[in-house]
């Protein structure tokens, strides 16, 4: 088997528009830094999502313009963002009670590895030389309502991302309810894994072969 | 497009359900959504647990939802009232059950169940009455009785001025209990003096971020309940 | 023994004076609601007191002409006030956090009996009838760093309000530091209620009389 | 008369002594109070907690302080940043102590340190290592870990304007941690780039009242980090 390409399935930008879809107009929404990011680009036309950031601003709007930044309009990956008309600003208390307590509807992040489960593991190699570092990612997954991951489904050593159990340290636990992938869609359920859609060219098998736990297909 | 608008008292509150939780914002009379309340009495809602710091006074406004005989029970710090025979004579004939709490230790447990905080420990009440039956723990040498957060399935708030996200602004002491039991019930309603366009509240001033908003509607005028009682009004 | 009354020991105002003197400039103070309200009528020239109510306002002003009170400004016992320069409002959940987190210097309650271990009976007489209400005083009393009463010596029938151990449903446990009467300033010590000061034309005796414990004498 | 405003951070940080818990504002640069910490590395205080979100950038503010070796441990959510090398050797040399907690459990954790609230029990990290060793406890069906309210020597931390009674309001997302921070400290320091008059903030939009407030000191133009980290600079 060998590593995939992005000549194969999704790339990054298409992986962001399909999950873009997928979410209802007028949704809070939290989106991890890196591809989770590029959601916002994809945005279908007539919807408005509301952005939230954990470092304290609801109504997050597009990053200015070069050398327009203000260094305290930031976002939790610390770049320069704007305000919406209608964002609010507040402390961090506040905007963990709006994390913690159920109030954003979906938080996108990226993983490491998801498990059959739904257990994620995305913050730490779990390496004797590491710096660890957590910030926001165990309040996201254990606070709001979806949380969803995108992610390239194999690593770039060519291991499944979906694995039965994780063997990196967790960020949470059963608390994953769909991962969006270069290859697929696929849900987390009861008994595990299960193919909500397929890439274009992409067949079934090829997606089993490189999932590391048992894929239910689509129903 | 998001506009949380609704256009009357009566839509905001047509699905208040028989049995729910509801939280009435106020302190005495400063903050009382006295128009969502009315609303809600005549859209005839009954068995209801209301979460409010007072029971209102006269016979208008909370007062008068008690009187209906809509509410099975209040969680409250301060039933009495110095003009309100409503609520003593429903508790001293049984008709409501009271779960008595501290005003610090309600606002606290209203936080926490917006907060997704379902229990923290407090000093207040250690060796009283009030913390009778609860799980007490030291902490430090100092004992702290552990209380639960409390959520709501609505919650009744009057605010100044919202904006169609549902960001709000309160007015003095009005403020009170509404940001609170905005983020703890499923549905929080405000009804605000004006309803105004997103972007005209300044976002370094906004109260209640619309996040924990769910439906705003204009009452340009709200009643003071002190006038209403001092007019003698019984509403209905 | 008769009655107590006016005639004898300090007024009402004389005791919210008395107790006035005592606090330093710059204080944070919570005034309860009947006698401890008047205690801000008699702040010495040159001292700034910050008056905190629980319904969330800081930098509280006196009460309005007649006739200019605003229904949504209030204080804790629903009264119409103001709101001094350098005022702010906040929410309830912010509001006891100033007083559960010991952020406010001084209390000034009544009381319906203190024990000579500084337990306070204030809220309730427990009889069956009795509509409960309790308000803010128990999160006062656990919270705030010093607690003073202020009350008549004894009650209208002539009973003693401070007692051996309170028979009335307890506000807190040990929380009382000192209480100003009709008759003495006297302080909680471990050892008990101990003198601080009589009142002008009162004796030792007269006040141990009166008081339902051992009464140290001032050292 | 009340006056909290003092002259220079200098000031504002002279008697911060050997061993105290220092928690310090900031969420990246946004709010980082570079002046205050500045004046506590010339001040020479060591040994301290520091509790922080992150643990700076470059050779300047907090990286500074750490790197000056006046720290002997940190409660942080992120102490990697991408370009500062200063945490990761000291912390890889055993010079550092690190206690990793989740950001909104971190700032919970502040917030109930500051608030009375001496425990509490979140959803987040349970599972996971970093609720290893610590209480858990079911609450209707689902699983908490119980966390500890953290509380403060001294904080340092950046608002817009102060006014003389302590009253401070921020400037956006360099709000952050530091209404909660001046909760939980016993001496909460704010570097404000206006120190006014009491009465010149509206009490309603207030956001840390004077309260949890003890000095102000004026910082007109206050750096940034990022400005200083590409300008190479490396404190003192």
């Amino acid at each position: 088997m060998s590593p995939q390409t992005q000549e194969i399935g999704r790339t990054r930008e298409q992986m962001a528009q399909r999950l873009a879809q997928d979410i209802p107009n007028g949704s809070y929404v939290n989106l991890g830094i890196g591809i989770p990011e590029l959601v916002a680009r994809f945005v279908p036309e007539g919807r408005t999502l509301i952005y939230h950031t954990e470092n304290g601003l609801l109504g997050m709007g597009p990053s200015p313009e070069e050398g327009k930044g203000d260094p305290e309009l930031i976002n939790a990956g610390k770049r320069y963002v704007t305000a919406n008309p209608g964002a609010a600003y507040f402390h961090h208390a506040d905007s963990f009670s709006m994390i913690r307590g159920g109030h954003i509807d979906l938080c996108v992040l990226g993983a490491m590895q998801v498990a059959q489960n739904g257990d994620l593991a995305n913050w730490s190699t779990g390496e004797p030389g590491a710096i660890p570092a957590v910030g926001g990612a165990m309040d996201l997954v254990a606070g709001v309502k979806s949380v969803y991951v995108i992610t390239q489904h194999c690593t770039k050593e060519g291991e499944p991302k979906l694995v039965e159990s994780c063997t990196y340290p967790l960020t949470g636990l059963g608390v994953i309810n769909r991962v969006y992938t270069d290859l697929a869609v696929i849900d987390i359920t009861r008994e595990g894994f299960k193919l909500v859609e397929l890439s274009p060219g992409i067949d079934f098998d090829y997606v089993q072969q490189r999932t590391g736990a048992p894929l239910l297909p689509s129903s | 497009m998001i506009n949380k608008q609704v256009s009357t008292p009566a839509e905001a509150v047509a699905d208040v359900f028989d049995g729910a939780t509801v939280m009435v914002g106020g302190f005495g009379e400063a903050g009382s959504p006295i128009e969502l309340i009315h609303a809600l009495i005549d859209q005839g809602a009954r068995r209801l647990t209301v979460v409010s710091n007072n029971c209102g006074s006269g016979e208008v406004g909370l007062a008068a939802l008690l009187k209906a005989e809509r509410v099975a029970k209040v969680i409250c710090s301060f039933p009495r009232t110095a003009n309100s025979t409503v609520f003593p004579d429903l508790y001293r004939s049984g008709k409501i059950e009271l779960e008595l709490t501290p005003q610090g230790t309600l606002a606290e447990r209203i936080r926490a169940g917006g907060a997704g905080i379902p229990a923290f420990f407090t000093p207040a009440a250690v060796g009283t009455p009030l913390a009778e039956g609860k799980e007490t723990r030291e902490f430090d040498g100092k004992t702290y009785v552990m209380e639960r957060g409390l959520k709501a399935d609505f919650a009744l708030i009057k605010g100044r001025t919202a904006d169609l996200h549902g960001n709000v602004v309160y007015n003095k002491t009005a403020r009170n209990f509404g940001p609170i039991m905005a983020m703890a019930a499923k549905v929080a309603v405000v009804q605000a003096e004006s309803v105004v366009e997103p972007g005209e509240i300044d976002p370094e001033v906004v109260v209640s971020p619309g996040i924990f908003v769910n439906r705003v509607v204009e009452v340009a005028h709200p009643a003071h309940e002190s006038e209403l009682v001092a007019a003698g009004v019984c509403y209905p």
